[in-house]
């Protein structure tokens, strides 16, 4: 049972009660809480930022791809924090100090103000923006510099394997996709059934594959390995297509230029 | 009974339209049988069966007939189970209907867990898993979409904006009665096989699917029609029914909300009985919507689909925003801080959400140009969600709170909100989003949106109005141990997500990559637990609405009207209209006062406050 | 034409029509955004001639 | 208190005014549905149009369905000034030329089917647009005839809003097709 219960038969006007305080007296007080908040806030932001730099968020990367996009996601990380502990902070700081304590009594009568609110929109505004330049437009643009591919592989997806054709030399596997290190690499992707999504986490690239058309998607690899010393070198679908959608993978493996050239021709042949 | 009628009467209905259409086909020279094509038409003969028997026969038709209206004059707990217009009746009917279906879908989430438990197959094979996967997030969205608007918007709105009753009473009452067809639905559909395609039933995977498939867009189709019925009659009701004196910015902060999202239930969810119904068309009638080689289109499915379920997401969460609000605001003993800016921003919520679509598709292979002007559109809307917490945090700055059971629920959904927003902006991001996208990041975030926003909403809402709508208090103690239980259960399990989606594991998979075991159990571990925390709420609500003590009038305190009438309010919730004086949060200030009920110049509340 | 209320608007509404299948048949320049001009007048007379639009704004009675 | 209506409170707004909002809702919601319709055809299809669609059976309806249109308005004209015997004449006038609208439809759709059938692309747009359309012509004409048969029961001579109604529905499925109409046929 509610312990206000109590109060619900008096009129409205009998519950408010608050403590009219002197100008003076009020400044000074909202001073030392502002005081109290921001020092709060520094302190929780760096300690954030201190967690989520310790913390190793991303998984084994393996391509020039993989390096922009986790330095846009570190950088979401680092903008992230100052908010969250922004409103942590100051929700945590409400709810320890003013707390109804049985008083049974109203808090002010603040309806609105302007400096608190034309600042909020402002800075809510101002890192909207931000976040759509950069890491947004920038990365997307870092992603799609350099279109013209060295090699094209036409990657076929059915349920449920995956296809891979080497585009100049007509190779054709189904087994671990072949792909040699700092070359400038074409994925161009189809579907005969539903659709799929040509996903290599390591290289942090996906892309649908769509019956009917052919999307592409490009990669440079900047390390060497197989799916045995890092499964997230693996080609994984990630677009729901049945009954064996989670087994929908192949292993990827790095290798050098010579070593590529050797498969290709041992293959071809 | 009303439902043992309504189910012949759907039976029959569904007998008829298949003798019907199975008469045409033979006219034309098909198969007589064929399961989908009969079952698609004569799901609506079956829906018009199932309609006049529950109460469309005597509330409408008869009149087209020439004969008397005769309406049902039941009394007590069998209201309940009857076409009944009072819209405090219908808000109780679609929150246990849709509390059922939230239980119903939580325990295959338990099976789902079970399953992840460990790397390859153990429950479940893919295929049962699938379907598991598919019913879970369809009966929750579904949960998320219409709980807390059918059963609050209806329970609530009407009162909080002084009228009697719904616009439309009985349109009302027929949108709650297509919500059991849907249960049937899905039930039928599970019981043929189910359906693998997860709630999204992405085209052509979602033409190629068992029969299954076909009743799951049945049930989303009429799952459309209630919301949209529903969402006409609120919006009626707000725009014309409002007190003398209830002018738009006097209006309860949930009200607005209810409102904002009555209007995107009923321009959007149009669009999702279109995607349906193309779905169906081209399974039963030969069509080639998403057949590329015959001229169809794989992505227009997922355009037409997200065009309405990206502003559903609203949906889900705007109700929840304005109970959150609303609790924060009669619970700080202040004023709703900056409530204008609350009302934008919902409204810039709703104006901005049917330009946001494609961030959903960001790998989908759609055309490269709609990449920047989507992410750009999607990182700005969450300037008027700002204006969301800038309303929160300043209500509480200052106040006066008591942390009751419903305060701690609605801080609950500004903390989960908090992280399941952050989140969205990295996933908005296009360069973070090709690889998350389709992982179990996403998983969790929009299980932080919609089960940490939308669903603690929901359960602030219920222990915030339950003793309104009952007549009895919540016991307070089990409703302490459910909140804490829960909101750490929900933290624990959908944390580690994030780490899981990063770490490469994919969604909607039964199995993955060994190094991903040791944070899936832990995962599966704090389901399970939150799992059990709604025993305790379910014992709670029904224990308390049998036994628990009788609820004063305005056991919080609070100022907005239906706290002034009787708990629960009388049939027609007012003896005389009430004048709205000003708005309801005048908390705080001298000689302020929301309403004149006709009783003297003040609110007259019973005291009816036993030991 | 005063005994007849709605009379001018189905002229109009009929004149507009064949205009617009003559328009298509004759591949005019611009027909499409042409129809798309006179889809929307013809929508607009009928919304309010017919529809009294104007009535969801207004209390009286048509 | 009967179940149908709620009482407007005293300074509300009319019954009747509440009802047309939400006629007009629903008329809102409806144009939705056809306004994506129109987009499917457009980004199925470009602007392309088969040329075995029936130009002459396409404005023959046209002009019939519009013509309905005019004599469901004076049906409804009538029934404000309360004259019963022109509505009901007028309501008939209106059913009969909304069932030769939707023979038209169904001739055309015979012809179809052999030129250019569901399975194809334009087959499959057209087979939608116009079906989805003549299903609402089908409820507008079971309304209709309910409006007839009661109306002959006088049952409308205080309360003439389920006339307004209808006609206004049918209005509204009129307006659908003034665009579907080039939309479909001529482009």
């Amino acid at each position: 049972m509610s312990r206000y219960s109590s109060k619900a038969g008096r009129p409205l006007h009998d519950v408010v009660a608050f403590r009219i305080v002197s100008g003076g007296e009020q400044e000074s007080n909202t001073r030392n809480r502002l005081v109290v908040v921001g020092v709060a806030w520094l302190i929780a932001t760096v300690l954030g930022w201190w967690a989520v730099t310790a913390y190793d968020w991303h998984p084994f990367g393996a391509s020039r791809e993989a390096r922009i996009t986790d330095e846009a996601f570190d950088l979401l990380m680092l903008m992230a924090v100052p908010i969250a502990t922004f409103v942590l902070v100051v929700i945590g700081y409400s709810l320890l100090r003013d707390r109804d304590r049985g008083q049974d009594v109203d808090g002010p009568p603040i309806r609105t103000n302007r400096t608190f609110v034309v600042g909020w929109l402002a800075v809510t505004t101002i890192l909207s923006i931000v976040v759509i330049i950069t890491p947004g437009f920038s990365g997307l643009d870092e992603l799609r510099a350099y279109p013209e591919p060295d090699l094209v592989i036409d990657v076929k997806g059915e349920r449920w394997s995956w296809e891979y054709t080497y585009a100049e030399s007509g190779v054709q596997t189904r087994g671990t996709l072949m792909v040699p290190i700092d070359t400038r690499i074409m994925f161009r992707i189809s579907s005969t059934d539903v659709i799929h999504s040509f996903w290599i986490p390591a290289f942090r690239i996906k892309m649908d594959a769509v019956p009917g058309i052919i999307t592409t998607t490009m990669v440079t690899a900047e390390k060497l390995g197989t799916f045995e010393s890092a499964d997230e070198l693996r080609v994984q679908c990630a677009e729901l297509c049945g009954v064996g959608h989670a087994r929908m993978w192949t292993g990827v493996s790095v290798v050098t230029e010579a070593e590529f050239d050797a498969w290709l021709e041992a293959s071809a042949g | 009974m009303n439902i043992v009628r309504g189910l012949i009467g759907g039976a029959v209905g569904y007998i008829l339209g298949a003798a019907l259409l199975m008469t045409i086909r033979v006219a034309t020279g098909a198969r007589a049988w064929e399961v989908e094509s009969v079952s698609a038409g004569a799901w609506m003969f079956a829906l018009i069966g199932w309609l006049l028997a529950v109460g469309v026969w005597r509330y409408w038709a008869r009149e087209w007939f020439g004969l008397e209206l005769v309406p049902y004059t039941t009394t007590g707990w069998r209201r309940y189970l009857d076409f009944d217009t009072d819209h405090k009746v219908i808000g109780i009917q679609y929150l246990v209907k849709f509390l059922t279906m939230f239980f119903m879908a939580g325990l295959f989430a338990m099976l789902m867990r079970y399953e992840l438990m460990d790397n390859g197959e153990a429950l479940l094979d893919s295929g049962r898993y699938n379907a598991i996967m598919s019913l879970h997030g369809t009966m929750m969205v579904f949960v998320a979409v219409a709980a807390t608007v059918g059963a609050f918007g209806n329970f609530v709105v009407p009162i909080m904006i002084g009228a009697d009753d719904m616009a439309f009473p009985r349109l009302n009452a027929l949108s709650f009665w297509l919500i059991p067809p849907v249960l049937i639905a899905l039930t039928v559909s599970f019981v043929s096989g189910g359906y693998d395609t997860g709630w999204t039933g992405y085209a052509p995977l979602s033409v190629e699917s068992d029969v299954g498939g076909l009743f799951f867009n049945l049930a989303f189709f009429t799952l459309g029609l209630s919301s949209i019925i529903g969402a006409l009659n609120i919006i009626v009701t707000v725009v014309t029914m409002r007190a003398k004196g209830m002018n738009w910015m006097r209006l309860p902060i949930f009200v607005w909300s209810i409102f904002v999202t009555s209007i995107l239930s009923l321009i959007f969810t149009q669009f999702i009985a279109l995607a349906m119904l193309m779905v169906v068309l081209d399974r039963t009638a030969g069509m080639v919507f998403f057949d590329p080689a015959s001229g169809g289109d794989p992505l227009l499915y997922q355009h037409i689909f997200w065009f309405y379920s990206h502003p559903a997401v609203y949906i889900m969460i705007l109700p929840a925003f304005g109970i959150t609000l609303e609790i924060i605001s009669h619970f700080s003993r202040k004023p709703l801080f900056g409530y204008k800016w609350a009302v934008g921003g919902l409204l810039g919520i709703m104006g901005m959400s049917m330009f946001v679509w494609a961030h959903h598709m960001f790998t989908s292979g759609m055309a490269e140009a709609l990449r920047k002007p989507f992410l750009a559109s999607t990182e700005l809307i969450s300037i008027p969600t700002g204006m969301i917490f800038l309303s929160a945090v300043g209500t509480l700055w200052l106040g006066k709170i008591r942390l009751e059971l419903p305060m701690l629920f609605a801080l609950a959904v500004l903390f989960n909100f908090l992280i399941g927003g952050i989140t969205g902006v990295f996933l908005a991001d296009v360069p973070v989003d090709i690889q998350l996208q389709d992982t179990y990041f996403v998983v969790a975030h929009l299980h932080y949106v919609v089960l940490g926003g939308g669903i603690f909403g929901l359960f602030a809402a219920i222990y915030y109005w339950f003793p309104k709508m009952t007549g009895r208090m919540m016991n307070d103690r089990l409703g302490k141990i459910h909140f804490w239980w829960m909101m750490v259960g929900f933290n624990v399990t959908f944390l580690p997500m994030f780490i899981v989606g990063l770490q490469g594991m994919n969604r909607r998979v039964a199995d993955y990559t060994p190094d991903l075991v040791g944070t899936n159990r832990v995962i599966s571990m704090a389901g399970f637990f939150l799992g059990t925390s709604f025993v305790v709420f379910l014992y709670n609500f029904i224990y308390s609405w049998i036994k628990g003590a009788k609820a004063p009038a305005n056991p919080w305190g609070a100022r907005t009207l239906e706290w002034q009438v009787p708990s629960p309010p009388p049939h027609e919730n007012f003896e005389v209209p009430p004048i709205i004086l000003a708005d309801p949060y005048g908390y705080g200030e001298p000689d302020s006062d929301h309403a004149d009920l006709g009783i003297g110049t003040l609110p007259k509340i019973q005291e009816t406050v036993e030991a | 034409m005063r005994e007849s209320p709605g009379f001018t608007a189905i002229v109009v509404l009929s004149v507009l029509t064949v205009i617009e299948y003559f328009v298509s048949a004759e591949a005019v320049a611009g027909a499409f955004f042409w129809l798309l001009i006179i889809s929307i007048a013809k929508a607009a007379i009928i919304l309010v001639a017919f529809m009294h639009l104007r009535n969801i704004f207004g209390n009286e009675h048509s | 208190m009967t179940v149908t209506d709620a009482p407007p409170l005293e300074h509300g707004v009319s019954r009747i005014k509440i009802n047309r909002i939400g006629l007009w809702l629903f008329f809102l919601s409806e144009a939705m549905l056809f306004a994506g319709l129109i987009a499917i055809r457009f980004s199925l299809l470009g602007t392309e149009v088969d040329e075995a669609v029936s130009q002459s059976i396409g404005l023959v309806i046209t002009v019939i369905l519009l013509a309905s249109s005019y004599t469901a308005f004076r049906a409804e004209h009538a029934a404000h000034k309360g004259d019963q015997a022109a509505m009901v004449q007028y309501l008939w006038a209106t059913l009969i030329l909304g069932t030769i609208f939707l023979g038209g439809v169904a001739f055309e759709w015979y012809e179809a089917f052999m030129e250019f059938p569901p399975g194809t692309a334009f087959g499959t747009v057209f087979f939608t647009m116009t079906g989805i359309h003549a299903f609402h012509v089908i409820t507008g004409l079971i309304f209709l005839t309910v409006l007839i048969r009661n109306a002959k029961a006088g049952r409308y001579a205080d309360d003439s809003w389920p006339v307004e109604a209808g006609v206004k529905y049918w209005h509204f499925v009129d307006i659908v097709w003034v665009f579907f109409y080039p939309v479909l046929y001529l482009i």
